[in-house]
């Protein structure tokens, strides 16, 4: 019930949440198997930080949204300061792309068809 | 040309208004892409604006018609079309918010950056 | 411009004109369904002989005059006005013009040819001016006033 | 048909409108009595897109009728025999009917939110008055059957949300963004009432129905050519495609949180539109497949360029505005790629209605795109209403600043995190029933298309753990306002949450009951739209 077919497969979110339920469910009884040997009030409580003592202030754990993608954007960064300067915030740009577009949809509408 | 009773002036002369239709709108577009003053390009919006509803009112010309109003023409008299003048008062009154509208929103753009040239005004970008 | 207004000849033919700006903008809301204008034109008319006022006696001039709270009110009602008009013939179809025809109140034929009009015609169109010119005239003289309070800010800054 | 479900059309616009123009009067009663007129007036008209969707998918299912201000149908015959269709008619087929749902959607709960997102600050009447008569411009554009009336609801929608995004006159930003919006709309929109003139100027008239048919006969001419360039760029542009995005980010993030919301759902009604404009008038002749490729090329750069940029703001709002953008693409790409298989079907003098099922990857594609719209706005509007919870509760729209809410805010936390996963297609989620038809379809297109649309939702997803992480995770902070949202503002986003869950459980008969209606309205409801204003078939 409810599923979709698209013609190229099938997707049933019922079946889906039901199997995802009993692999959950299966991965839980795994782990409770597993070897009980975690002692409270010992060093395995405390975060591991590269062998580095632990910040007095929380916080400074926090890492920033700001953050969290740097590898990637810098990865991307020739791609990233083309898109990101032409968000100039200048309404003349603005306005040159929107005439700018339409430009190019008449010519492709009178040069192709 | 004509259809009906009615005739389409096609002469260089009946064209006219729709060159200075275009030429509204491209002044118009030039002020939007060109000029860096914030009541400027208000202005050049208004200007398209005013192309655009020249433009309308041409549409519905017909050479000969009298105005279309009932009590004006002779029965039998041919009219100019009334749905374009309609439409094109609709756009004058919406004309009138938007310029409204814009004016405000300049004149708070000013107390804020205190400065009407656009090229300043970018704290939202990229 | 300073809060004072402008010159002494300004102020007195504005005294003169403004009542008769007003006059014509009434007239051409009243004959808005027979002749070329109607709510919106008129509606204009009256609300520049308001933007006169304010410009020729500054805002001074006009303090406690104009209400803005009042005005804002009116504007309300006309548009409300309006949409009711629109509702009234809802049995028919919303915008059905009730009394177009009727032979009653707003309800004679126009003759066709040229003739000077009867005012008493149009069925809820006249109306519909009325409602559309109240809302108007009052609309745009708020928003000159709200926009001449806003520069006038803006020079004590 | 009973009255109401008759007059249902009109009263979907006539209401909001009363009640934009009643409010500031029983604003002067007090802001109780005021809140429960507008709750009303909102369900009123929630209730009627709900009547009016009922009557078509449950039964009518053909274009409904509304003729303004006519007793005797819409055509005023001439006195040389002529009929012309002058009348300004609504017109509801089954898209219409399905945006009346989104729409409805979006403003109840936004609506409701407003009332415990105001209560300290000024609120304010106008800032009702601007939401009822946006939501009046919105319905008004679904609905209407006339293309210069089309235009009128754009500008009032132009003018209602661009006040909606400017009211707060003190913050400086708002301004910005209230100029920059403003003209572009106003650009936009003096482009569409350009081509509208052109098309009046070629067939004489502005129904949409009348101006199709008149198309189908005599095919497209130059100047029909030069008004859909202008179209389909000037709705492009109010829906927020890429290149022409650049307002979208500036009004969704700028503007108050529950109205983000009703902007894209404006922005959506933009992309109604531009449907109607591709599927309905210019549905047959030459340069079908011309404009499908232009959708999709718009599409890719929408869904690609808008997920890249969200990936890199720190402002929570702004990141949300550009996963907006970039969904957009997913409905341009989705029913892009069938108005490919539809071109290649009307070249090969296939037939449309046998194609009109799963089993074709162009109708498909249709479904997907449509389907998408839907849980796009139901997303969106949980993402930004709990945004809103977040900024009112931490007082601070930057990632760089926010941190440990999940602390203070665990149903927020929960509803952002439902919202953040469904846009981004994850099972078993609605967004991901949406996702899987646009993929499967648009593979048959191009690899390509598919490549860059599975990317862009994993990316999307890697957006929204950013937001998650910035704003949610970390330890408790000291902020002096954070606590739990009201329950005022939890209920909307519970509901939307709700129907994220409940299509994403079940979106087969979703699909069967809304979407496919609205997917065959535009996929082979023309004859029917065009024949129900001018008889005939």
């Amino acid at each position: 019930m409810g599923g979709i077919s698209t013609g190229f497969g099938v997707w049933n979110p019922i079946a889906w949440t039901l199997l995802f339920i009993g692999i959950l469910i299966i991965g839980l009884f795994v782990r409770s198997r597993g070897n009980k040997s975690y002692k409270r009030g010992t060093d395995q409580t405390q975060p591991f930080l590269s062998g580095n003592r632990e910040p007095e202030n929380p916080e400074a754990l926090h890492v920033r949204g700001a953050n969290l993608y740097w590898g990637m954007v810098h990865g991307l960064s020739g791609y990233y300061k083309r898109v990101r300067e032409s968000h100039t915030g200048i309404l003349n740009d603005y306005v040159a792309w929107f005439i700018g577009a339409l430009g190019l949809v008449f010519v492709i509408l009178f040069w192709i068809g | 040309m004509s259809i009906g009773s009615f005739s389409f002036d096609v002469t260089a002369s009946g064209q006219f208004p729709y060159i200075i239709a275009a030429i509204l709108v491209a002044f118009g577009l030039y002020a939007l892409l060109f000029k860096r003053n914030l009541i400027k390009m208000v202005i050049g919006i208004t200007l398209i604006e005013t192309g655009v509803n020249l433009f309308l009112v041409m549409v519905g010309y017909r050479s000969g018609g009298a105005a279309p109003i009932y009590t004006y023409a002779n029965p039998g008299q041919g009219m100019v079309l009334p749905t374009p003048q309609a439409l094109t008062l609709t756009s004058i009154v919406i004309g009138l918010a938007t310029t409204a509208l814009l004016l405000s929103f300049a004149i708070f753009v000013h107390r804020h950056y205190g400065t009407l040239d656009v090229r300043k005004i970018k704290e939202l970008r990229g | 411009m300073n809060d004072r207004g402008m010159s002494v000849i300004v102020r007195t033919v504005t005294r003169f004109v403004y009542g008769l700006i007003i006059v014509f903008g009434f007239y051409v809301i009243m004959h808005g369904h027979l002749t070329p204008g109607g709510g919106f034109q008129g509606g204009a008319i009256v609300a520049s002989a308001f933007a006169l006022l304010l410009v020729s006696f500054g805002a001074a001039g006009i303090k406690g005059k104009l209400n803005k709270k009042l005005l804002q009110s009116l504007e309300e009602i006309g548009a409300l006005a309006f949409l009711g008009l629109a509702f009234a013939g809802l049995g028919t179809a919303f915008f059905y013009n009730l009394l177009a025809h009727g032979g009653g109140f707003f309800g004679a034929a126009v003759p066709a040819g040229p003739n000077p009009g009867i005012l008493n015609a149009g069925g809820l169109v006249p109306l519909m001016n009325w409602a559309v010119g109240l809302k108007v005239m009052t609309g745009i003289a708020s928003i000159v006033i709200v926009m001449l309070i806003g520069a006038r800010k803006e020079e004590t800054e | 048909m009973n009255t109401l479900a008759m007059h249902a059309p009109v009263l979907l616009v006539a209401v909001p409108l009363l009640g934009a123009f009643a409010v500031p009067l029983i604003g002067k009663l007090g802001r109780g009595v005021r809140d429960i007129f507008i709750g009303l007036i909102v369900a009123a008209t929630a209730a009627l897109a709900g009547l009016l969707a009922a009557h078509y998918f449950g039964g009518a299912g053909v274009p409904q009728l509304y003729v303004l201000g006519g007793a005797n149908g819409f055509a005023i015959p001439l006195p040389s025999g002529l009929s012309v269709p002058i009348r300004i008619l609504f017109e509801v087929d089954g898209m219409s009917a399905f945006m009346g749902l989104i729409t409805a959607l979006v403003t109840l709960t936004g609506a409701y939110f407003s009332f415990c997102y105001w209560r300290e600050r000024s609120g304010g009447n106008m800032y009702y008055s601007l939401l009822l008569l946006l939501t009046a411009g919105i319905f008004g554009m679904e609905l209407t059957g006339d293309m210069f009336n089309f235009f009128v609801f754009l500008e009032i929608t132009s003018i209602a949300a661009c006040g909606l995004i400017g009211f707060r006159v003190w913050l400086k930003k708002s301004q910005e963004a209230g100029f920059k919006v403003m003209a572009l709309y106003t650009l936009s929109g003096l482009f569409v009432l350009l081509a509208i003139a052109l098309l009046y100027g070629q067939h004489g008239a502005l129904n949409m129905a009348f101006i199709a048919s008149q198309i189908g006969t005599f095919g497209v001419s130059i100047v029909d050519k030069i008004a859909l360039g202008l179209l389909l760029t000037g709705l492009a542009m109010k829906a927020g495609a890429v290149p022409m995005h650049m307002w979208a980010p500036d009004a969704y993030g700028e503007a108050p949180a529950p109205t983000s919301a009703i902007l894209v759902a404006n922005s959506q009604a933009s992309l109604y539109g531009l449907f109607r404009v591709l599927f309905t008038i210019f549905g047959v002749g030459a340069s079908i497949a011309t404009n499908a490729w232009i959708l999709i090329v718009l599409a890719v750069l929408t869904i690609f360029v808008g997920v890249t940029m969200a990936l890199v703001q720190n402002d929570l709002k702004r990141l949300i505005a550009f996963g907006a953008v970039s969904q957009i693409g997913y409905m341009l790409l989705g029913v892009g790629v069938g108005l490919v298989r539809r071109a290649s079907i009307l070249a090969g003098g296939g037939s449309l209605v046998d194609s009109a099922n799963a089993l074709d990857y162009g109708f498909v594609a249709m479904q997907g795109g449509i389907f998408h719209m839907l849980n796009d706005a139901a997303c969106v509007g949980l993402l930004f209403l709990a945004s809103g919870a977040v900024i009112r509760a931490s007082g601070t729209r930057d990632l760089n600043k926010m941190g440990g809410l999940a602390h203070h805010m665990k149903w927020t936390t929960i509803f952002f995190v439902i919202g953040a996963v469904a846009l981004a297609g994850v099972p078993p989620f609605n967004g991901f029933a949406s996702k899987l038809l646009i993929y499967q379809s648009a593979f048959k297109v191009s690899p390509f298309l598919s490549i860059i649309a599975i990317l862009s939702s994993i990316m999307l997803l890697a957006v929204f753990v950013k937001a998650f992480q910035g704003a949610f995770m970390g330890s408790k902070t000291g902020l002096p306002e954070a606590g739990e949202a009201r329950p005022g503002m939890l209920i909307p986003m519970a509901v939307l949450a709700l129907v994220v869950i409940v299509f994403g459980l079940f979106p087969g008969f979703f699909i069967d009951t809304i979407v496919t209606p609205a997917a065959k309205a535009l996929w082979l409801g023309r004859d029917a739209y065009i024949g129900a204003v001018l008889g005939g078939g």
